[in-house]
């Protein structure tokens, strides 16, 4: 209810895995620019399974 | 968006949610996106009311990006956690008793065939294992054996999750579930195979952890539903609720099956086979 | 498949019931179902069998090897055949479908989801009675069970009336300000298989078809731009605007059917007939029930006896005034029934002042027949 | 005759009561008529009960249903008699003041001194007729029964012409699919398929109707013939 | 299984819950189910989930597993459900379900055909809302379909009522008089998820079991000789006597109806109970529309304005007698409802003479709340 | 009849009909016997209203006879022609409504097994192609899912013969009958396969021309469907009335099918084998 | 109705066949005496299965 | 306090509304007093609105159902207020004139001038209170929300005492297996998950429920606090 997830784009490749991941449409876009992800807090269930999916750890609920 | 599927009439346009622009603007419709372009474009589903980590909310978000023509695609639904977010999904869609969908949408498709001689509409059920398991079966299976040509997609969550959380058929056997407090006493249904049996040309089980394997086999069951007859895909989509894990472990879940039992897997049959390879052949 | 290639023109209901050349024919129930059928113009039909329903189906059937009809097949049961009418009404075609006692009440949960879903369906319930102990013989009791639906409910006395009320059933179902599901009801047997003259137009005219595009609730088809919202408001009680969407839908389900009695009127001639309003004593019934109270009234007469008959053609929309001011001014009123409930009594029962005067006899069920001399009998004693 | 006329035929399934009350409601309605024609069946099984009424009129006939109170009674079989197989006991109930009973049996049955007590009270008029011996020995095959039956009826009751009669088995057997119960059109098949050619059958039919008109015997209730 | 071994004493109905100390618990109207089936000796329990009955049949689970229950298992549907029942019903075990709205709609067949083939089943329909629009909400239509189905009706008014309504239902649907099955109503949400305090007898104690060698019908189990001849007359019309079968069969479920009456009073104190009747204002209805009323009628009386209430605890048998007596002598009669159809106003208004009188408001439904400041209004509008 | 399972009341004596007396003395009850001591009995069933030479009244006559246990024998039937011989059954037997015949059974077998946990009820479940494949199915497969203690036979006339021949999902392909007319649209359902999908443990196709290999088979439905748990019968049962041949040729649609699709055939799971194996060990 | 099967003992060999053949029930009985078969006239629906069942031509409907 | 008192709390699916209300229900029928709970949700899906009602009277209580004229309101969730997930619109809508408001929110949440202005007329007492934040500085867990909120209920009136409560709270978590929805049960496990041991449980929510009362800030619709 309170948590939502941050990217860190150091960590972040890219790969579209967390994308794939996610139960909640429209939260995670891939960004063409940098080639890395962004979050929409407003919509993100702060589930975490996209953290749990991320290989490079990129992702953390906050 | 291509050939302007959807249009905003232009007086409307000041006042309509931006939601709905950008689905005009950067939406499915009339594009070739799947899968794998998701993060890029605007998706059909928005903001569904299912819980954090539905398993099932994943997979119907993985499946409204595989529709080969969402512009022209009805899906069909029935009562529960699977179709809490119909009304969330920019298409038209059906929700009337529970365990009717396979009836209603084989009426549908005949309607839609007679209306649209020249055009393909396609009705895709998307149901829980409740409804098409248990409750439904008699009329899944019969739009099965009449060879009806839409697709059926179960989200198994393996229990009624809507109404809170009891055994369903195709819950695992000895599971201990409301309605079923000693453990489960019989085996999950072997649909699969008895969805291979009663007519269905292709079917298939998926997990998805394989994301991208699942658009291609729900469009794959979507295209030859068209033209062959009844395809079946039966989906696991862990419910953190019912099944009292945290939201994050979903995948965890998801992993730990595909190792077992909900392996992805295609039981093709030989006119299915030409129909991928013609399919392959085209691209 | 050998279809024939059908010409036929499409008018108009008034046309085609008030315009059209009739000529004579000696048939049943079942076939003047088919014939009325033929000119419909219905796109699919469905059917499960069950007595005394089959053989109408089975003609309908033969309309489709003849063209008439575009797609028919036999569902895998009732509640199937019901919801599969639905997925096609919601594809904006044309329906038409049939069943009776047991078939009835498998399917019974789709009549009110029928109406919520303010499905233009004809449906005509071929009526027996219900088990157990199993009868298939005629008895009225289902209607009783499918009253608060939602659904209009027309009864048929005879077979003339089973084609006419079939065919206005579509008109008067699909016009936009009704937009509801509306059953047919014959009595088994007695109507479905008695063979008997009744009066056909041309076979070369059939209705127009169905236009979903001005249908109150947009057919699932894709052609509409799509909302995020379904056919039927999904009343999770989740917001505040939802927390009242199934009461009010259920109001205008009920505002619709009460819309539909001008079209009822235009079409039908009224929801009732009335025959010798000032008797004193007056029955009131609907069905065959009908025939023989008319039987019975000939003979009455015969014996000096004055009696008025109210012919019941609507039982939803119920024709409430018109039983109010009838039964104001009659002394007695016998209401004959095929069923042990005697819902129809009640109902006039439940609608009048003056309950006292109405008598819910004589009254058969489970597939007796009820010769007129039993209504003559009540009518003697009423006259007492 | 009355100008209203009701006829209760009673027999088994499978021996052709509905159609021959539908020819013969058919041939009233050629006649200029007004007529009914209803049948009863209970699982609709071979061999089980059948009845079918038929309602004769100048006026518009309102009642349908079973005709409770017949004015002629046709017993298409022995059973229904000796055996109950009959939605009506004893097999004459109901019938009106005078009337007329015709009952298929080479054999006159055995009755008790009770039935025919009444059915002399009733003035009841009983005919035999070997009506399905007469259907095998003319056309060869018992599913004619139901035509012997009607011939008796016609030479006791004048009731409609031959010709309306032949009008209206053709439309029945000739002409376009007629509309029956799942067995009525198994046993029309089974009938047509005894004869080279409708027309054939229909000759043969009509011959059975004239040859019954002869064979007919009144049954005395005071044990003699007349 | 983990059945622990149970020591129950075995009493009567009487000794149950007129004798055994009582003890206050504060409960929901699910644990109320549970706990009246605690104490009613069930020997196989099925269900079918559904909102708002789930809780009360995990819970009746759960007494299977505890021992409490001999067999329970979850049915593939609630017409699977009532028809496995009904075989375990027929082979002579008492048996206990539940359902509410869709559910009941999707089994509709098999009530008509419980009581017809006299079993003495005991079912709680928890009542909610009938599709479509899907609504989980309460709404009491579904009683509205289920009147002419043979079966009797209860209908509680709170959890305490359930409890005992449950209980006295095994006993009276038992009675070799009767042999009928037996609807327990009470209001889903209103009742099942309310918590509340009711009070319970002693949990060492239960119902004797069903002998099912008193029972009108045979138990299908080759104890008795074997004849041919089935259980339910299988009414075929193939013979003379089996003509009048069916009618006959359900004149005598009518008149077992009538026969449960003195067990009714017997056990349950009577069809109705009446307070202030001498009132010129009365309110009759039952199920929670009771409880609102009693409320708006607490505060009618602090207003000046004196009402009386009527509670009717069985719609099935209906109390025609008294509630004729007592509009007889009321001025206006308020009939507060939880459904769009009104089917209990109708039912009064069809049996009191003075039609007049009845006002069948307030009316909610769709699963809106009743609160009884509307009452309360329409008793001063009645008052002016 | 050994162990005066059936008695007559001495007061009774008297009047009781001849058929009773024999039933009494000269029936089933308590003996050993079947298909193959027919001529030589009392049979269970009397004159049922069947039509001559329906194949649905030969195969219950074989059925009546194969019952391992007739004394304690109920049979759960459904409406259609399969049924209108019950009333003439000498057995307690059950006619719900249509199609439910599975879950009647499932509630009788539970109670029995509660009232009489010493003694052994076997319920028999003999009913319509109608009833158990189409309008029932959902219900047969939840009983076989649930691994419910009965056997359940089918008699297959591949019609809907009760209500004037309509066309079944047991019908075969293109036939043309009521309600398919032009011609059945997909084929024969394949059920023993589905059964044997579906949990059941012994499946069985049958024809009735092998009269004595049908009594073999029921009767080890039967046995095994109490401790295995559910098995499955198909008997094909030619009906003259609604397929319009004569009467007499019963027999012969019956070998033309034993030659093409309708050969007796078990499918025998390995439990089923190893009950079979030690049936024969102890005779 | 009216046919009904007849024996012809002489050519009966009391295979049993047309026992397993008839579909009504009592309808043919063994004899054990001279080991052929009976038939009870009143409840033989005349279907004629059994004559065409029978291997040795013994049965006739008449 | 008055003898009726009717309190509506109104939050998000899986905020623990029906728990809280449960609990305080115990309480004060533990205390003596007449108290009837219930529950009001729609398909019951986390973040979904759902209320639940607690009516208290030293009489017995007829009424059920939803509580249209609260004496008190407890908002669980802002969003509630901000998003309309609530069943009532505007939040505060049937509040009794002097009626009390309790809001679950870390910050002061933005009212248009027209609602400041009917909340005046009715006398409204808002207060608000971190309830998530507490519980999660507290007991590590935002499922402990609900303890929060009853802690601020019981500051603001006197409801019932600490120790009532604590009973009812060992019933609800330590007992025997409590009766709820689904997605409750599945809750308390997971708030069980959170401890060790059932005692620690109900010690850090007795823990919060005394920092709740110590935390909690009357609001004036003046714009200032008093
Ligand atoms: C006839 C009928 N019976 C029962 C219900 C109650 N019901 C609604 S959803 C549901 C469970 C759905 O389970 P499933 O199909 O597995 O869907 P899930 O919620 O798990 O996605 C049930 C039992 C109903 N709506 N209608
Ligand atoms: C709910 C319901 N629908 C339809 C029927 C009508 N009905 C009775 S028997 C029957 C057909 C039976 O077919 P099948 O099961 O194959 O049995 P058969 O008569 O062929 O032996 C039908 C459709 C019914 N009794 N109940
Ligand atoms: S999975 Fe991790 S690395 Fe891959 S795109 Fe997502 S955040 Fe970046
Ligand atoms: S926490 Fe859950 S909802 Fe939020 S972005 Fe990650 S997967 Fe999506
Ligand atoms: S209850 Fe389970 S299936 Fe339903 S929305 Fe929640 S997580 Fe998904
Ligand atoms: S109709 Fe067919 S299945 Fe039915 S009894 Fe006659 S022959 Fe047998
Ligand atoms: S089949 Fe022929 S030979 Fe064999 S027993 Fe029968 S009649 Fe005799
Ligand atoms: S003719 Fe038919 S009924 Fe008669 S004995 Fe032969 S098989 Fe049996
Ligand atoms: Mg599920
Ligand atoms: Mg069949």
């Amino acid at each position: 209810m309170y948590f939502v997830v941050k990217v860190d784009k150091e960590k972040c490749t890219g790969c579209k895995i967390c994308i794939y991941a996610c139960p909640e449409p429209n939260v995670i876009t891939f960004l063409k620019d940098d080639k890395k992800v962004k979050i929409n807090g407003m919509k993100c269930k702060g589930c975490g399974l996209c953290v749990s999916a991320c290989p490079f750890k990129a992702l953390e609920l906050k | 968006m291509k050939d302007g599927k959807l249009k905003i009439v232009p007086v409307f346009e000041d006042i309509m949610p931006q939601e709905y622009i950008d689905l005009v603007n950067n939406g499915l419709f009339g594009e070739d996106y799947g899968v794998e372009d998701l993060g890029s474009f605007k998706e059909l589903l928005e903001e569904h009311p299912l819980c954090a980590g539905c398993g099932l909310a994943l997979a119907k978000r993985l499946i409204a990006a595989s529709f080969p023509n969402p512009e022209d695609t009805i899906v069909v639904g029935t009562t529960g956690c699977s179709s809490l977010s119909f009304t969330q999904m920019a298409l038209h869609n059906i929700h009337s008793i529970f365990g009717n969908q396979n009836a209603v949408a084989s009426g549908l498709k005949r309607a839609l065939k007679i209306r649209f001689p020249e055009k393909t509409k396609d009705v895709v059920v998307i149901g829980g294992d409740g409804g098409l398991g248990d409750i439904g079966l008699g009329m899944v299976m019969h739009s099965w054996f009449r060879g009806e040509n839409f697709a059926t997609i179960m989200l198994d969550n393996e229990a009624y999750a809507n109404t809170g959380g009891q055994e369903s058929g195709m819950s695992t056997l000895g599971k201990v579930l409301n309605m079923a407090p000693t453990g489960k006493k019989f085996p999950k249904l072997s649909l699969p195979q008895i969805a291979y049996e009663s007519g269905c040309v292709y079917t298939a089980l998926v997990n998805p952890a394989d994301a991208k394997k699942l658009g291609k086999i729900v469009k794959n069951a979507i295209l030859m539903a068209r033209e062959l007859g009844p395809t079946y895909v039966q989906i696991y989509c862990p419910c953190p609720t019912n099944f009292k894990f945290k939201p994050e472990e979903t995948l965890d879940k998801l992993k730990e099956r595909r190792k077992t039992d909900y392996k992805t897997q295609e039981f093709i049959s030989p006119e299915a086979k030409q129909f991928i390879e013609r399919l392959e052949g085209e691209k | 498949m050998d279809k024939i290639a059908i010409k036929q023109k499409e008018v108009d209901l008034n046309h085609l019931l008030k315009k059209s050349k009739r000529e004579k024919h000696f048939i049943t129930g079942s076939e003047a179902v088919k014939e009325a059928i033929k000119r419909a113009n219905v796109d699919i039909a469905i059917a499960y069998p069950i007595t005394p329903q089959s053989e109408s189906m089975h003609l309908v059937g033969d309309l489709y090897a003849e063209g008439y009809v575009k797609d028919y097949y036999r569902g895998e049961n009732e509640l199937g055949v019901m919801s599969a009418i639905a997925g096609a009404a919601m594809g904006g075609v044309r329906v038409f479908t049939a069943t009776g006692g047991p078939g009835t009440l498998r399917a019974m949960e789709m009549f009110p989801t029928w109406a919520g879903s303010r499905l233009p369906i004809v449906c005509s319930f071929l009526t027996r009675g219900i088990n157990s102990p199993l009868t298939i013989q005629p008895d009225t009791i289902e209607m009783s069970f499918l009253l608060d639906t939602g659904m209009l409910m027309f009864h048929a006395e005879n077979s003339q009336d089973l084609f006419e009320m079939i065919l206005s059933a579509f008109t008067i179902a699909e016009e936009p300000d009704v937009h509801l599901p509306i059953g047919v009801f014959a009595d088994g047997f007695f109507t479905t298989h008695t063979r008997e003259i009744i009066e056909l137009p041309q076979e070369d005219i059939k209705l127009a078809p169905y236009d979903p595009y001005i249908s109150p609730v947009p057919a699932m088809d894709m052609e509409t731009p799509p909302v995020r919202q379904m056919r039927d408001p999904f009343v999770l009680k989740s917001n505040f605007i939802s927390y009242a969407a199934h009461a009010s839908w259920q109001q205008e389900v009920h505002a619709a059917k009460e819309r539909s009695i001008k079209h009822i009127n235009k079409h039908l001639g009224g929801m009732l007939e009335i025959e010798n309003e000032d008797a004193e004593i007056m029955i009131i019934t609907s069905g065959t029930a009908v025939s023989q109270s008319r039987d019975a009234i000939k003979r009455a007469k015969e014996e000096g006896l004055d009696v008025g008959l109210v012919k019941i053609k609507t039982i939803r929309p119920f024709p409430y005034e018109d039983i109010r001011r009838i039964v104001k001014k009659a002394k007695k009123v016998l209401v004959p029934e095929f069923n042990i409930v005697g819902w129809l009594a009640k109902e006039i029962r439940a609608s009048v002042e003056e309950n006292y005067k109405i008598i819910g006899a004589p009254r058969v069920f489970g597939g007796m027949t009820m010769p007129p001399e039993l209504i003559l009998e009540e009518i003697r004693r009423a006259c007492k | 005759m009355s100008n209203n006329l009701s006829i209760r035929m009673a027999g088994l399934g499978g021996q052709g009561v509905v159609t021959a009350a539908n020819i013969l409601g058919g041939a009233l309605v050629r006649a200029g008529k007004q007529s009914t024609v209803n049948p009863f069946f209970g699982a609709e099984k071979r061999l089980a009960p059948a009845e079918s009424y038929v309602r004769v009129s100048d006026e518009k006939i309102y009642e349908r249903g079973e005709i409770i109170y017949p004015d002629i009674i046709m017993i298409y079989h022995p059973h229904v008699i000796t055996l109950g197989k009959s939605y009506t006991m004893p097999f004459y109930d109901g019938l009106k003041k005078n009337g007329i009973i015709i009952i298929n049996s080479d054999e006159e049955l055995p009755m008790t001194d009770e039935n025919i007590e009444k059915l002399k009270e009733i003035g009841a008029r009983i005919y035999y007729i070997p009506a399905t011996t007469i259907a095998i020995e003319t056309a060869g095959t018992e599913l004619s029964t139901n035509m012997a039956m009607l011939g008796a009826l016609l030479e006791v009751t004048d009731l409609v012409s031959m010709d309306f009669i032949k009008a209206s088995l053709e439309e029945r057997f000739g002409g376009k699919k007629f509309i029956a119960s799942g067995s009525t059109a198994a046993l029309d098949d089974a009938m047509k398929g005894k004869f080279d050619k409708i027309s054939q059958l229909i000759q043969k039919n009509m011959e059975i109707i004239e040859v019954s008109g002869v064979k007919i015997k009144k049954y005395s209730l005071e044990k003699g013939r007349v």
